[in-house]
């Protein structure tokens, strides 16, 4: 289980998250819902150890991550899907499949089949640059690429981002049968509610740099949520 | 080389002292071993005549003496005037007679002097040794003796030269030996129509140095024999002008190949990493000074191994320099990422530090890295000269860089390299680390740059500046064949190294090379990422 | 309009800088000429010369700061203008020997003579005329770096490339002057000058002339950047410095507004190599050096590019300082040099000044990033911190 | 007033009163003297040694008991191969720390920067290295050898001894190799070579790629008749030209090249093994056979407690202008540089080449020219030795010069006197 507990982050002066707190259980999807701006990515960010955080703590399954470098943490189990994918462009769609590699064992060193059962594109593209693809394969081998490094917990930012709703489907989908077959931990940051409401197990809601709702997924439909999604 | 052929020519020379006794004797009247005492009191003109009375005693035991007189290691003794091989043992020289080879004790280092020998009494001791040896029974020594008799041919070697044809069985030294006497009778009082026979031998032998010996010729040969010689030079130029050609796109390649060796390292560091690298040239150094120092140690403690010394200072001075790099990434270069233009600056710092830190230790003059021998000489191919180290650099340089490709394309480490060089902090959540794959990675470039450093020792000289003299050369090389692209750095070496050597024989060396900057600058103008910039959706993304 | 555009020029900042230069080139000759050899207060005329040369420099790291600092184009050729501005000057003042040279040849230079040239080549006509001459050193500079420019920017070479070809530009340059038959003295250069507009080069007062001249046309340049970069269009300048793309979409010409920056600092850089080449007395192929260049670019960044008085303290504190330490520690001084490159680049990376001006920042953001490197954060480099503030 | 006025009062006050403190260490008992050579940068290669020479003759006259009963003291400065650097710190020495005289210079572009400076400043600069002649100045002594105490007698010996008739004139793109070629054309020509017979090539500074060159002298070489080339490649240039030349196989018997820059310094960074024969021609070569050389060669391995150091020519003109510069000291019972400049001509001191060596009135000095066979240890084996020759400033053989000479002995003191016209000032019209 993923904990964040009472969490700041600034950048220089300025402060992104207040006292955040949040939990992400195995086998459950979690999502943070949220307008722009209001710190969801910093929230991830700070997850991933993109971004230090000023105060809080931040453990999964029992151990703390604060002061990890990103690396420590894949290696941790933390698989991450950025914001706008961040494919390496000029890596084959292979070798950004394998860049995941580093984190793991000898033995593991291989590209699960299931990646290319869940994205079939991508078995066909092997061979191209990534940074060639179409957005929506792009978004579908960033969450390949996550895959492979075998992580215990996925964190998707906004996954559905410009992406055309065919791919849309395919993503959750695969987000869904991840959760089911591995029993992984999956914190997803949307903007989307449709897509949130359709997949969370567990909802959070932040504005303006704090949580202001918690609940199940049916709870989304509370006009206290609906008051905090509205631009 | 030369002491190894010493060497022989002594040996048989004792050999076929005691087999052909009769032979030896029956020379000239003169007595050799007062020939060479009088070369104690003789100057250069009066040696010259001496050794052609030398000569003419046909007395093969004598070769080991001119041997030594041409290499200066004939001396007399001031007691007697008496003149003796030389070999230098301990402060004292030990004396070796110069007609039996028998030795004759030691003298103290200031108890003998010197005969000065100068480059004509060489060019004619070349041709009276040649005259000596042409009968050997040693193939090796014949081939010589023609090779001799070719180049400093006189009209004196002749009969001895048609002997030795007769009774030559080797092919390749009887071709040899046909030629030294066609070039020969050029300048004897045989017939024009033996002569007009010479000139089509020469013809056919042809090359350079067959202009040169006709040409030289043609002043004191009878007049009706101009047209053949003219026919002649003019047959050999033509055939060899298509050579000459060829013979500069080697050099363009081998030019090529050495701003391909200063400027690979520079690929990695500049092209892969953005860290406009000043101090790339001092790592060239680094490796240069390596070679130095593992070529020291193996002269003072196993000068067997010399011919090895390179194969040994490469992976030493790819360590080195890599490890010069490694702390250089750690200790500066980390903290700029981001900020290229930055690097610059203090990069240009460490390369102060590394040139003074160079200088305080070895001094600021060159160094002697010498060429082991598989890389000294050269070896004709057709109408041109190939010389062994630059066939060795060209080979090398390729080697390099199909190694390097191989380590960025199929190594999980060239692969985590790339992926951190595209995007820094994803391939940090990758699980790939980052500080790891930057300080190594800056070490490999400046590891392949020490190992340039190894090869380029061996043609420029090694002192702190050598690094500054390749500096610029590689950045153009490599901003000209596209950042970040091996194979742009590749193509961009080679073509800037064929074209500076084509301009170079039309407008000189310096125009050349300003002629060169001005296109490189021309171009970028038109093509502004270079030879082989990358395209596609991926480069914007 | 045009008084508005110097008013607006004169921030406190820069009244004070410039008013501290014209004193120091009023009192630094006033001392020199007027009190006694040994006195205390007396400045010798090496120190006068010494300072007169950090002047030229110093307007030299102006010029660099000008397009580098507000235009984000690091040139690493700036020496070559510089040294073209040097040329015009050297040129006139060979001229001035007339018939005083070695041989007595009234029309030709020495170097000329004695390489049997003869007659004048052409591009030295109307070098005898002062005047002439100091439109040279504002054209040629000026034209070259037009030429240069009007390519480079057309065709978007910007960033490092543009740095690399800056430098092979210079490197050419060098090359050529270094050549004999191009009639400009080859490595020797020009030297042994005699007269500047009749007043002979090492009298006192001409020295002392010299030295005011610089310090005021530093000012001057001083003043120009100010307004320029206090403009509009010195607005529109540090835009393209900071977000190129950004400023063309807003439907600027960015070419344009780079090319008329590039020219008007090479304009500046061979006004300095015309005042540095009187002061030193001579000026060869050696300015044109790569290495020279990017000296330039280090006394910049020492002391503070983006600020107008950085490069100034800058050029003034490095060379101040190597001519110390060649003195005291010629055989360690590199060591030195090269130290305080690497320090300030990681130290300091905004300089002294803009270190002063932004109270500090700067090292915290180097702090917060070597934490983040240490670990906590892995991979946050200093310029992300520094963008995120 | 803001930082910066503070920054500058502080930074000027600063210069200042180094200045006043380092006048106020100059004590009464010392002499000083400046030693004016590149220790970093392009030229530390050649000079260092040079700035090593001068310490270790100024600490052997101090052993002496000094000059005029006072120790010297060396004054060095890194002019850094920089050459608006070496007037600034000529001005330096002579107005800051008040040497009596200077020694240094290498290139002539350094020596050229700092010759008005020495002119103004009525000092005095001995000049060691061999030059290309076309200058006489008031205030220098040139100690190095002027072209005609290298180059042509070098050509003769060529001529005469190897029977060269064609040659190939070879240097760096500056001014030393273009005046000395033009010195030769013109010396040939005078000689009956045919222009035909003349190649000149010239290559950039620190060239390292001699392919083509080499290969194009062997070209010309073939042409029957025998061939030389005259190298005035400069510094650096040189390892690189040996090199190809010795892998290309031209043997010293078939084309010898002498050269005027290489010396036994050079030599120590090559393997000398192909060069064997190659001519150098220098007023000086280590293997001279003299009881003063080996003391000298003994006292510079024990100064510098390194065995396998060298010596060279441009060491040998270091010596002469130093021991000259103290006997006219001595003589003229002062440092004063007008009363040197007058004693100082027609002082004789032994050179290292078992003669002796006199400033003459034009402010060169006498020495033999020796040419030297490069041998396979890296030294030079001497192959002929000509009486002393004076250094001529104004060549014979360029048009502009041959009128010209130069007398600093009053009541002439004139450097470019015209004996066609009778004036002094070149032309003296």
């Amino acid at each position: 289980m993923l904990t964040v507990n009472n969490v700041n982050l600034h950048y220089g002066a300025a402060q992104a998250l207040r006292g955040v707190s949040i939990h992400a259980d195995m086998g459950k999807i979690t999502c943070v819902l949220g307008r722009n701006g209001v710190g969801k990515s910093s929230l991830l960010r700070a997850v991933t150890g993109q971004h230090p955080v000023s105060a809080g703590t931040i453990s999964f399954q029992g151990e703390v991550l604060n002061g990890l470098a990103p690396y420590n943490r894949a290696k941790h189990g933390i698989g991450y899907v950025p914001q706008g994918r961040e494919i390496f462009p000029l890596l084959t769609v292979q070798e950004n499949l394998e860049s995941g590699y580093a984190p793991l064992a000898r033995k593991d060193k291989f590209i699960p089949d299931e990646i290319f059962s869940l994205f079939p594109v991508l078995k066909s593209m092997l061979g191209r640059r990534g940074g060639d693809l179409s957005g929506g394969q792009q978004q579908q081998l960033a969450i390949g690429r996550a895959m492979v490094t075998r992580p215990k917990i996925l964190v998707l930012d906004e996954p559905t981002e410009g992406i055309q709703p065919s791919i849309i489907k395919d993503i959750g989908r695969a987000i869904r049968y991840l959760r089911d077959s591995t029993g992984m931990a999956i914190l997803l940051v949307e903007q989307y509610l449709d897509f949130c409401r359709e997949l969370a197990d567990q909802v959070y809601i932040m504005d303006r740099g704090e949580i202001v709702h918690e609940g199940a997924a049916e709870t989304l439909d509370t006009a206290e949520a609906r008051r905090h999604l509205t631009v | 080389m030369m002491i190894k052929f010493f060497l022989r020519v002594f040996f048989l020379c004792v050999v076929s002292a005691l087999a052909l006794p009769s032979y030896a004797q029956s020379g000239a009247g003169a007595d050799p071993r007062s020939l060479i005492d009088a070369l104690s009191k003789a100057d250069f003109g009066e040696a010259e005549k001496l050794i052609g009375q030398l000569a003419a005693t046909g007395d093969a035991r004598l070769v080991p003496a001119l041997n030594a007189f041409s290499e200066g290691d004939l001396y007399f003794r001031k007691s007697d005037n008496l003149v003796f091989i030389g070999k230098s043992a301990g402060s004292n020289y030990e004396l070796i007679d110069p007609v039996t080879g028998a030795s004759a004790g030691q003298a103290a280092k200031n108890a003998v002097t010197k005969i000065k020998i100068n480059n004509s009494l060489r060019r004619v001791i070349r041709s009276a040794m040649g005259g000596l040896t042409l009968l050997s029974p040693d193939r090796g020594v014949r081939l010589q003796a023609a090779d001799a008799v070719l180049r400093s041919p006189s009209a004196e070697n002749l009969e001895l030269l048609e002997t030795a044809i007769s009774k030559e069985t080797d092919g390749e030294v009887k071709a040899r030996m046909v030629e030294a006497r066609a070039v020969s009778l050029l300048s004897s009082d045989r017939s024009v129509d033996e002569k007009r026979a010479a000139i089509q031998t020469i013809k056919n032998y042809g090359g350079r140095n067959a202009i040169g010996i006709l040409m030289g010729a043609s002043a004191s040969l009878d007049p009706s024999l101009k047209a053949d010689v003219d026919a002649a030079i003019a047959s050999i130029e033509s055939g060899q002008r298509l050579w000459d050609i060829g013979q500069n796109v080697w050099y363009g390649v081998s030019l090529g190949s050495v701003l391909l060796l200063a400027a690979i390292g520079l690929a990695i560091t500049f092209g892969v990493m953005g860290i406009i690298n000043m101090a790339h040239g001092e790592m060239v150094m680094l490796g240069a000074y390596s070679t130095f120092v593992v070529q020291q140690v193996i002269r003072d403690s196993a000068p067997g191994l010399f011919d090895w010394s390179l194969a040994i200072a490469l992976p030493v001075a790819f360590l080195v320099t890599g490890a010069v790099g490694f702390v250089i990434e750690r200790g500066v270069i980390r903290f700029l990422y981001g900020r290229p233009l930055e690097t610059l600056l203090a990069t240009w710092g460490v390369s102060l530090i590394l040139q003074q830190t160079i200088r305080s230790i070895f001094g600021p003059t060159n160094q002697e890295v010498g060429n082991p021998s598989w890389m000294s000489g050269s070896f004709p191919v057709g109408g041109m000269t190939i010389t062994w180290n630059r066939m060795w650099i060209i080979a090398f340089s390729l080697s390099i860089f199909v190694a390097l490709l191989v380590v960025m394309k199929k190594s999980s480490f060239g692969l985590n390299m790339r992926a951190v060089t595209q995007n820094r902090r994803m391939a940090s959540s990758m699980g790939i680390k980052t500080p790891w794959v930057d300080a190594f990675t800056f070490a490999l470039g400046s590891g392949i740059a020490g190992i340039a450093g190894v090869a380029l020792s061996q043609i420029d000289n090694v002192s702190p500046n050598l690094g500054q003299s390749y500096i610029i050369d590689s950045f153009m090389v490599v901003v000209f064949g596209g950042v970040g692209n091996l194979w742009g750095t590749l193509v961009g070496a080679l073509s800037l190294g064929v074209l500076n050597k084509f301009l170079e024989p039309s407008v000189g060396a310096v125009l050349g090379k300003i002629l060169v900057l001005v296109l490189i600058i021309l171009f970028i103008q038109k093509r502004p990422r270079g030879l082989f910039a990358l395209k596609g959706r991926a480069v914007e993304a | 309009m045009i008084s508005g555009f110097v008013f607006r020029a004169l921030e406190g900042r820069i009244v004070a800088a410039v008013g501290i230069l014209l004193a120091i080139g009023i009192l630094v000759p006033a001392l020199n000429l007027l009190t006694p050899p040994d006195s205390a207060l007396h400045i010798p005329t090496y120190v006068m010369s010494l300072f007169g040369k950090y002047l030229c420099y110093a307007l030299l790291a102006l010029a660099l700061d000008l397009v580098w600092g507000y235009c984000g184009i690091l040139s690493l050729g700036h020496g070559a203008f510089f040294a073209l501005g040097g040329y015009a000057m050297g040129m006139y003042l060979m001229r001035q020997i007339g018939s005083r040279g070695v041989y007595g040849n009234p029309i030709l230079p020495d170097f000329m003579v004695f390489l049997n040239w003869k007659e004048l080549p052409w591009f030295w006509y109307g070098f005898d005329w002062f005047v002439f001459a100091m439109v040279m050193v504002l054209v040629v500079p000026g034209l070259l770096a037009f030429v240069f420019g009007w390519f480079a920017f057309r065709s978007r070479v910007n960033g490092v490339y543009l740095s690399i070809i800056t430098q092979a530009m210079t490197y050419a340059l060098l090359l050529a002057f270094f050549r004999n038959d191009m009639g400009f003295g080859g490595n020797n250069g020009l030297t042994d000058f005699k007269d500047i507009l009749g007043f002979s080069v090492q009298a006192d007062g001409t020295r002392a002339v010299l030295f005011f001249m610089s310090a005021l046309m530093l000012s001057l340049c001083l003043i120009l950047a100010s307004a320029i970069v206090r403009s509009k269009f010195g607005k529109v300048l540090v835009g393209v410095r900071d977000a190129e793309s950004r400023v063309r979409f807003l439907g600027f010409r960015v070419e344009n507004i780079k090319l008329f920056t590039f020219v008007v600092s090479a304009m500046m850089a061979g006004i300095a190599g015309a005042l540095f080449v009187p002061q030193v007395g001579i000026i060869n192929p050696g300015e044109f050096a790569p290495a020279n260049s990017i000296e330039v670019v280090v006394w910049t960044a020492v002391g503070g590019r983006g600020t107008l008085i950085g490069p100034i303290i800058g050029a003034i504190l490095v060379n101040g300082g190597k001519s110390f330490f060649t003195g005291a520690f010629p055989e360690i001084w590199l060591f030195a040099l090269g130290g305080l490159f690497i320090a300030v680049t990681l130290f300091l990376p905004k300089g002294i000044v803009g270190t002063i001006q932004h109270g500090f920042k700067a090292r915290k953001a180097l702090k917060a990033a070597a934490e983040a490197e240490k670990g906590r954060g892995g991979t946050e480099t200093v310029a992300q911190a520094q963008a995120a503030e | 007033m803001t930082f910066k006025s503070k920054l500058g009062g502080a930074l000027l006050a600063a210069v200042m009163s180094t200045t006043a403190l380092q006048g106020a260490f100059a004590a009464d008992d010392t002499i000083k003297i400046g030693v004016l050579h590149s220790l970093s940068g392009t030229m530390a290669i050649s000079e260092t040694t040079l700035k090593d020479v001068m310490l270790m003759l100024v600490a052997e006259q101090n052993k002496k008991g000094g000059v005029l009963g006072k120790k010297l003291e060396a004054v060095v400065v890194d002019p850094a191969s920089d050459w608006p650097l070496f007037a600034e710190k000529a001005r330096q020495l002579i107005s800051k720390d008040k040497v009596a005289a200077v020694f240094g210079c290498w290139t002539s572009s350094s020596r050229k920067s700092v010759l008005p400076v020495f002119e103004e400043l009525n000092s005095i600069l001995f000049y060691p290295v061999q030059y290309e002649g076309e200058e006489s100045s008031r205030n220098i002594f040139y100690t190095g050898a002027a072209p005609n105490q290298q180059a042509i007698p070098a050509v003769d010996y060529l001529a005469k001894e190897e029977g060269v008739k064609r040659w190939v004139l070879a240097g760096t793109d500056y001014v030393y190799p273009q005046t000395t070629n033009k010195i030769l054309k013109a010396y040939l020509m005078s000689k009956g070579v045919a222009e035909s017979d003349i190649m000149i090539n010239y290559t950039p500074f620190g060239h390292s790629d001699w392919q083509t060159i080499v290969s194009d002298i062997k070209k010309f070489g073939s042409a029957g008749k025998k061939t030389a080339v005259v190298s005035t490649i400069n510094g650096d240039a040189n390892v690189p030209f040996y090199k190809e030349l010795g892998n290309q196989g031209i043997k010293a018997e078939d084309i010898p090249v002498v050269a005027f820059s290489v010396g036994e310094e050079e030599l120590a960074g090559l393997d000398t093994k192909p060069l064997v024969g190659h001519l150098a021609a220098w007023n000086y070569f280590q293997s001279v056979d003299a009881d003063v050389n080996a003391e000298f060669i003994k006292e510079w391995k024990a100064f510098t407690k390194n065995d396998k150091r060298v010596t060279n020519d441009p060491m040998e003109a270091a010596y002469i202008g130093f021991n000259a510069w103290v006997k006219a000291v001595e003589a003229a019972g002062t440092t004063n540089t007008d009363a040197v400049l007058d004693s100082i001509i027609g002082v004789s001191v032994p050179n290292l080449s078992g003669g002796t060596s006199t400033v003459m009135p034009n402010h060169h000095i006498t020495k033999p020219v020796l040419i030297g066979e490069i041998q396979a240890d890296g030294q030079f084996d001497i192959v002929q030795e000509t009486a002393p020759v004076v250094g001529d400033e104004w060549s014979d053989y360029l048009p502009d010069s041959k009128n010209l000479i130069s007398d600093w002995r009053k009541p002439m003191s004139c450097g470019n006197f015209n004996v066609a016209s009778g004036k002094c000032g070149g032309k003296g019209s």
